[in-house]
């Protein structure tokens, strides 16, 4: 395979410059450009093995907790189709696996080391030879042995170990960023079901789903392998068709899919699950013992509907009534995430619908949440880790302020966009000694790095993924390149190891690829799972062609036992004054460009946003009313005014939308991130104020009060939606619904 | 009550000659400023074909847009032509003498100027050729006949061929006349177009009955390429569109505006040209009562088409009809077309003493053609960009500024033509008025009198 | 026997999610849709998920519906185009020759699912994108229609295999359209109508909750729905047939 | 005399004003013709002749993929080099040329020699394993020193083809 890849990386090389590769076939008459007909044949010098005319090439490879396999023709990616053997998505794959391709051949990517020749964030740099800049890296990582920081998004497998080897070297600070709410969830996971993996769920049997702010069709940790579950959960079984409830303060993409949706006040969803807990004691639906161990601590009677229902802003019957199908549609399902976790009482607001399923019985068991066993590594290898909270965060910005770090590698992640502006972080970083960025972009981070080392894109690199939330039982992804570097970029882990390597450590691996192959190999020595091989070579080549390894019989640990230390209730608290600031602010992730890391890719900026159907651009979503009673329509703009800051944006009056809220999607306003994504919206991160979750101290991005000032201008909100509120037609219907399949 | 006069042979050929052999001041103006617009206008198209239909407003709904409003309004007023000279040629109604040239040469160039429309308004204009023209005879693919857009410029080609024969034709006296009249270049150019007319007993008689003859032939023409037209839209499966009553309903709407811009070419004639005695009052006031007349059926088509669309009871049906008469700019262009196209000019037209108003009756025709033009706007576009249940889909239309330099252009076009054909030939035919000017005489009718013609042959 | 191909979408498995929308650009080469497309009206999706609103907050619903061409074997697009540049093949797609349309917009005009676009610019990609565009698919230019072709080309490359395989018949699951092969909620089923062994063919004929979108237009679509579910619907509310 | 002169000077200048488009389109489908077109030198001269003739290898072995792919396939330089490792190349200034480009890497661009036109899909297995000879469009290509076109191989000519041997006509059989 090695060989093959050199030949082909030859043949990319000739390609750049003859006319087959390029001259695609632009014009379809006179006048319109270039005919498609080619005028030259080209004899290429060498024949490499994926080089046969007109004959694709699949390559098993992964991406995030998705197998994918991926279509190559003459040495270019065409086209990622889900892997169908790899167990958490069986084929599926969604937009923004399907955009990948798109990564490889960005037009802003960057191309060779670079520079910086200006002042920091000033984007002026000159081109650099790999040779100076790891000379360069190396100097600079002995030099600051002790002061290095390494950022980087939290790592597992082979990754993990390579930056693990680096960090020790180097005597460096390794500290890994992820979106905050993942931060509270995974501490409320590890509370509530005792495991550093995040569980998935078993919908193909559930019954009854009631989702608490969770977008798990769309944005939530695993929306892929759930999309799946979930066509099996609605139409996969003869005689059940599952019921599925939403509880959020917004309507999002799964909410709308729900069969009932309640609207309840922000950051009142563990109020609510304890309502249910209460309704289902009360009613002795469940077992009372089980209750008062899981909500130790708590004393249910409070929380009954009617106590509970105002502050909701829904009725005492809708929660009774949702608690008794609950507890009554067995097996049933609770999850909570997202919006509920970015509160000041985020935690709770999780372990308290986390354990609503104890009160069931689903955990582990079918239809339930299905808890992930660690992943199948050795003790050397790390597993799934958490990102750091807001609160840590401080504490780096202080350490990097008193110039305490001398050298801060970034590598595959971009806090200074992801992280509220309050945090100050890119200001902090201008008293590192020096930043040196790992990347393939020049996003919000990297525009601060005074060295930019560019970096493979998913589909060109190798890697051994532990999906997180795995299948259920123990699955690695194995990611490959599907072709050659398109430009002149490196492996992120083969910098790590010449860096700490410079830095006076014998490294195991001569290469990432040599990492990642020890790692197959170490699989290999477990004696089970799927791949059944005579020697190294072969269980190697037989991983490849599966896309990764998996063993369907190595599970979690079945019903662990419900915790004993629940979070103590808590009410969310906002950042400022309600009379000054009437509305909740939400942000959002959303649903093409996540938390803003693929807005530099145009299929997923142009892709219409599920409820709003808005493309490129920022909006905040009103109710009518809300909207009438400012004066405002959709497309005049607004300005935004937190205790924070302010920003303009344009409106989109969305019928669904809660009379309290103003909802902006996340994901735009990047000062540089390729030509997509430059300069285009506003990020809603830098109007909130950073009030922190109160226990986990990670950031409660939804916990700002904002107020909505109309402008008086109007712009045309681009969306691919018509003129009129697309209600359907009396009579006429587009979509036929019925109440039943009989 | 006439104010006509009789003048000498002389004198009228010298009057009606005079555009032709002398340059007016108005003449030059009226030349520049159609020009510039004309220039504006064939930069527009250049624009379009090099950068593409993107340029214009169309969008993924409404895909055909002011272009096409454009050809079905040029479309209508070169009925015109047909129902001046052939209908009242053969009903021999005495006041049309001074207005057939006018009418009938409008006729040719509207339709010049419309058959350019959809041609431009492909996405590919060069490759036109496979559409009217079936040249690939050995792979065995041809225009598709069952497309109203086949139909459609069959019918308009022989409608500008009969047109300009017809026009040829009813010229050749004329060109025999201007060949005796001038020198030089033009002696020669006329002598060739006069096909060596003498005027003998035999050509006279052979002119006029070709002209009678070309007049019933046209007349079948006269129903059938509105029709045709309005078939582009009903043919489809369109909600509001897919109308049985189009047709009928075109080809009236087309003679209301054809005759109104016919008054509007009188009044003009009479201004630019000092014809004051020879399109005189009382051609205004038979015009507009003639116009009453069309107009008033219209209207009752009009009526009747949006009554079907209501008796229909088609939920897609209705929801654009709710589009044409509350949503902006429906009812503003749905005021337009009421109060210009009927409610304004007709009760106007109902009384005598303003239909001899000539400034009135010039300001009422534009209106009414103000009104024709928001009527196919209204009538084509709303059924495009609110199609079906998908209101999700349903996306607004605004020409773009390409599209408004085409259509004023489009009238610019036909005006300079009119100007410049007005240069070569008389623009009020002299052998017709001299036929008049012997034929006539007035009979009583009632209280009335009217011009009558006594024919001696 | 040819095929007759055919899919059917079970709006009660859609989501909404849109890996069909972008699996089909990939595929076919569909212009990157920039904001001045979007401005413009004139988005190319060959298939789109559009979005209804149903009910009054706080009991609204939002509802998805995936909307490719839907193939109509009495297409009211065939017979208007002036040059037969739309068509229909032996196996029951409407195709689009890009050779041949002259771009007169008829078809979109008549077409009722509003699934025709027109290429109102000429397509443009950065340099290094082109890498991307599928060898198999025209890019179209400026001035023509294009639309859903069922992915033509993967359905011509299988039945070329298979003519090579012996001439065998084409097996079920061979062909596979790329919005249905991205779809995770399996939401989009294609396949051969006449072959009963087909998974497309045995929902479309034991399934209790079919329709087709403006069927009362006799066009017979090829493109089967299945209606979504909503218990709290009214039973003969908004689900009535037309 | 003149009488009768008239109308028919006058027909036969309608005749030719009418034949004027008809010549036109006709002679550009006929200078315009790709077997029209002269033969083009090639950047190395290679002998279909000799290597057919008097070697006797088959096309394929060339030209591999032929029978199984869309493209019949021009070899890389690899494959020539496969043989003219051991062929001696003093003297001989084509094979200096080959084995020049292979040492240097440099890929060669042979003129295309087969003309079709914008947007047709030619797919050489389904033909070769239908049963026709390679010759059957590429003519005796072992008698020409250089390569040249020896059919149409416009839509005409394929359509013509298609309809002799029954093969399916429909558009998207070729054109999608």
């Amino acid at each position: 395979m090695r060989k093959g890849a050199m030949r082909r990386r030859d043949f990319l090389k000739l390609v750049a410059t003859s006319t087959t590769g390029a001259v695609l076939f632009t014009g379809c008459g006179i006048g319109d450009g270039d005919p498609e007909r080619e005028f030259k044949i080209e004899s290429p010098v060498l024949n490499p093995v994926d080089l046969v005319y007109g004959r694709d090439n699949w390559y098993a490879t992964a991406a995030g907790e998705c197998g994918l396999i991926v279509r190559v023709f003459e040495g270019r990616a065409k086209k990622v189709e889900g892997n169908p053997d790899f167990p958490t998505n069986l084929g599926a794959s969604d937009a923004r696996a399907q955009a990948l391709v798109q990564e490889v051949y960005h037009p802003d990517r960057i191309a060779q080391p670079l520079r910086l020749t200006g002042a920091r964030g000033s984007g002026e740099y000159q081109n650099a030879s790999w040779d100076d800049a790891l000379t360069e890296l190396g100097n600079d990582v002995n030099g600051a042995r002790g002061a290095t920081l390494v950022i980087t998004p939290p790592l597992s497998g082979p990754m993990g170990q390579v930056v693990n080897e680096f960090v020790r070297a180097a005597d460096a600070q390794h500290v890994a960023y992820e979106p905050e709410d993942r931060v509270v969830l995974r501490e409320a996971v590890r509370r509530v079901f005792g495991t550093d993996t995040l569980p998935t769920l078993d919908l193909a049997n559930t019954n009854f789903l009631v989702s608490f702010s969770a977008d798990f069709l769309h944005t939530w940790i695993s929306p892929v392998q759930f999309s799946r579950q979930y066509g099996e959960f609605r139409q996969g079984r003869e005689d059940v068709r599952g019921t599925y409830w939403h509880v959020s303060s917004r309507m999002d993409g799964s909410a709308a899919n729900a069969d009932r949706w309640l609207p309840i006040t922000p950051g009142t969803e563990g109020l609510v699950a304890l309502a249910m807990a209460q309704v289902m004691v009360s009613e002795g639906l469940v077992d009372r013992a089980v209750a008062e161990r899981v909500y130790s601590g708590i004393s249910l009677d409070q929380y009954a509907p009617d106590a509970v229902a105002e502050t909701a802003g829904i009725s005492a019957e809708q929660i009774t009534e949702l608690a008794r199908r609950f507890a009554e549609g067995k097996p049933s399902v609770a999850i909570a995430g997202s919006l509920a976790a970015a509160h000041t009482n985020g935690l709770f607001n999780l372990t308290a619908v986390f354990a609503l399923n104890y009160l069931v019985g689903s955990v582990g068991q079918a239809g339930g949440i299905i808890l992930n066993p660690a992943p199948p590594f050795g003790s050397d290898v790390p597993g799934p880790s958490s990102g750091l909270s807001y609160t840590e965060w401080t504490g780096v910005v202080n350490d990097l302020n008193s110039g305490r770090y001398q050298l801060v590698i970034v590598n595959g992640v971009d806090p200074v966009y992801g992280l509220p502006e309050a945090l100050g972080l890119r200001e902090a970083l201008a008293n590192a000694g020096k930043v040196v960025a790992l990347s393939s972009f020049l996003d919000d981070t990297t525009l601060q790095a005074d060295l930019i080392l560019p970096v493979h894109t998913t589909l060109e690199s190798w890697g051994l993924i532990a999906p997180d939330p795995g299948p259920g039982y123990q699955a690695v992804a194995l990611q490959q390149p599907v072709v050659n570097p398109f430009v002149d970029s490196r492996a992120a882990g083969d910098i790590f190891i010449e860096a700490a390597t410079a830095a006076g450590a014998s490294m195991p691996w001569p290469t990432y690829e040599d990492a990642v192959r020890a790692a197959v190999d170490s699989l290999r020595r477990l004696n089970r799972g799927n791949i059944e091989a005579a020697d190294a070579k072969q269980y190697f080549m037989m991983a490849q062609a599966q896309g990764g390894w998996w063993d369907t019989t190595e599970t979690a640990d079945s019903a662990p036992n419900a915790p004993e230390t629940a979070t103590a209730a808590a009410q969310p608290e906002y950042a400022g004054d309600p009379g000054q600031f009437p509305l909740y602010l939400l942000p959002f992730p959303s649903n093409s460009l996540g938390y803003g890391e693929t807005a530099n890719l145009p299929w997923l900026q142009a892709l219409p946003d599920p409820m709003t159907s808005a493309v490129w651009s920022t909006w905040v979503e009103l109710n009518p009313t809300t909207a009438d009673r400012l004066g405002v329509g959709t497309g005049d703009v607004v300005r935004l005014v937190t205790p924070r800051g302010s920003a303009e944006v344009p409106v989109y009056v969305n019928p669904a939308a809660h009379p309290d809220v103003a909802a902006v999607p996340m994901g735009q306003g990047h000062t540089d991130f390729g030509r997509y994504a430059k300069g285009r919206g506003t990020n809603p991160l830098d109007l909130v104020e950073p009030a922190t979750e109160s226990e986990t101290g990670a950031l409660a991005w939804a916990g700002t009060r904002v107020r909505v000032e109309a402008t008086g201008r109007k712009v045309r909100l681009p969306r691919f939606e018509g003129q009129v509120p697309a209600f359907q037609l009396e009579g006429a219907p587009i979509i036929e619904v019925i109440p039943s399949e009989h | 009550m006439q104010e006509r006069h009789s003048f000498s042979d002389e004198r009228i050929i010298r009057d009606l000659l005079r555009p032709v052999t002398q340059t007016s001041m108005m003449n030059w103006v009226g030349f520049i400023v159609l020009g510039t617009i004309l220039t504006a206008f064939l930069f527009a198209v250049g624009w379009m074909f090099y950068w593409g239909v993107g340029v214009t407003g169309l969008n993924r709904a409404a895909f055909w847009g002011f272009m096409i409003v454009n050809f079905v309004f040029w479309i209508g007023i070169s009925h015109a032509g047909v129902m001046i000279s052939a209908i009242l040629r053969l009903t021999q109604a005495e006041w049309r003498r001074p207005v057939t040239r006018a009418a009938e040469v409008m006729t040719m160039f509207s339709l010049m100027t419309a058959l350019l429309f959809p041609v431009i308004h492909t996405g590919r204009p060069w490759r036109t050729l496979y559409w009217a023209f079936p040249y690939d005879f050995w792979r065995g693919i041809w225009p598709d006949v069952r497309s109203a857009l086949v139909m459609d410029p069959s019918a308009i080609m022989t409608y500008l061929t009969g047109t300009i024969l017809f026009v040829y034709i009813t010229t050749i006296p004329d060109f025999a006349l201007l060949r005796d009249h001038s020198t030089g270049w033009r002696h020669g150019l006329y002598r060739v177009l006069a096909l060596g007319f003498k005027g003998e007993e035999r050509q006279w008689k052979m002119q006029i009955i070709t002209g009678f003859l070309l007049a019933a032939i046209m007349l079948s023409i006269f129903v059938s390429v509105h029709s045709i037209v309005s078939w582009d839209f009903a043919f489809s499966l369109d909600p509001v569109w897919h109308s049985t009553v189009w047709a009928p309903y075109f080809v009236i709407g087309a003679v209301h505006s054809g005759v109104s811009a016919v008054v509007t070419l009188m009044a003009l004639m009479r201004w630019m040209f000092k014809f004051d005695n020879y399109i005189r009052h009382e051609h205004f006031d038979a015009i507009g009562r003639l116009l009453v007349v069309v107009g008033t059926t219209w209207m009752w088509f009009f009526l009747l088409d949006i009554f079907f669309d209501l008796w229909r009871q088609d939920p897609a049906d209705d929801a654009i009809m709710h589009m044409r008469f509350f949503e902006w700019p429906y009812p503003l262009l749905l005021a337009f077309v009421w109060i210009f196209g009927y409610f304004i000019p007709v009760p106007i037209w109902a009384f005598r003493r303003f239909r001899r108003n000539i400034k009135l009756m010039f300001w009422t025709s534009i209106m009414v053609n103000i009104g024709m033009w928001a009527e196919r706007y209204w009538l084509v576009v709303p059924g495009l960009q609110a199609k079906y249940q998908w209101t999700f889909s349903w996306l607004p239309y605004r020409p773009g500024p390409v599209e408004i330099t085409l259509v004023v252009g489009s009238f610019a076009l036909v005006g300079f033509l009119l100007l410049l054909f007005a240069k070569l030939v008389p623009p009020v035919p002299v052998w017709d008025e001299l036929e008049g000017q012997h034929l006539a005489a007035e009979i009583q009718v009632g209280k009335r009198t009217v011009p009558a013609i006594v024919r001696e042959f | 026997m040819s095929p007759r191909w055919g899919m059917v979408i079970d709006l009660d498995r859609c989501t909404g999610c849109q890996a069909c929308v972008v699996a089909c650009q990939a595929e076919n080469n569909i212009p990157i849709n920039t904001e001045a497309v979007y401005l413009q009206n004139r988005a190319i999706e060959w298939i789109r998920v559009e979005r209804y609103w149903d009910g009054e907050y706080p009991n609204i619903k939002a509802r998805y519906i995936p909307v490719p061409c839907m193939h109509c074997s009495n297409a009211p697009c065939e017979p208007v185009c002036p040059v037969y540049a739309t068509y229909h093949t032996p196996e029951g797609i409407n195709m689009q020759v890009y050779n041949r349309c002259i771009g007169t917009r008829y078809c979109a005009v008549n077409c009722h699912w509003h699934v025709r676009f027109f290429n109102f610019w000429q397509p443009k990609w950065p340099e290094s994108l082109q890498n991307q565009l599928n060898p198999n698919v025209t890019v179209r230019s400026r001035g023509v229609m294009e639309k859903c072709t069922f992915c033509i080309q993967r359905i011509n490359h299988a039945e070329q295999n298979a003519r090579l395989d012996g001439n065998r018949p084409l097996r079920d699951g061979e062909v596979n359209t790329a919005c249905a092969q991205a779809c995770p909620t399996r939401a989009i089923v294609f396949g051969d109508l006449d072959d009963p062994e087909s998974q497309v063919a045995q929902i479309a004929n034991t399934t209790t909750r079919g329709y087709k979108v403006l069927a009362e237009l006799g066009t017979d679509p090829a493109v089967l729905y299945l209606k979504k579910i909503d218990p709290e619907a009214p039973a003969h509310g908004g689900a009535e047939s037309a | 005399m003149r009488r009768i002169l008239r109308p028919v000077v006058f027909g036969l200048v309608v005749l030719v004003l009418l034949a004027i488009p008809v010549v036109a389109i006709l002679a550009r489908s006929y200078f315009l013709s790709p077997t029209a077109q002269p033969a083009k030198a090639q950047p190395i001269a290679f002998t279909h002749p000799f290597h057919v003739n008097t070697l006797g290898l088959d096309c394929t072995f060339c030209h591999r993929t032929a029978s199984t792919q869309a493209s019949a396939g021009v070899p890389a330089l690899e494959q020539c080099m496969f043989c003219h490792r051991v062929v001696p190349t003093t003297n001989k200034p084509n094979l200096e040329r080959l084995v020049q480009a292979f040492e240097s890497n440099t890929p060669i661009q042979w003129n295309r020699v087969h003309q079709m036109p914008d947007h047709v899909k030619f797919v050489h297995s389904m033909h070769i394993n239908a049963g026709f000879d390679c010759a059957t469009c590429h003519g005796q290509v072992q008698q020409m020193a250089t390569v040249e076109q020896f059919r149409d191989l416009r839509m005409g000519d394929c359509i013509d083809c298609h309809r002799q041997n029954n093969a399916r006509t429909d558009c998207a059989v070729c054109h999608y």
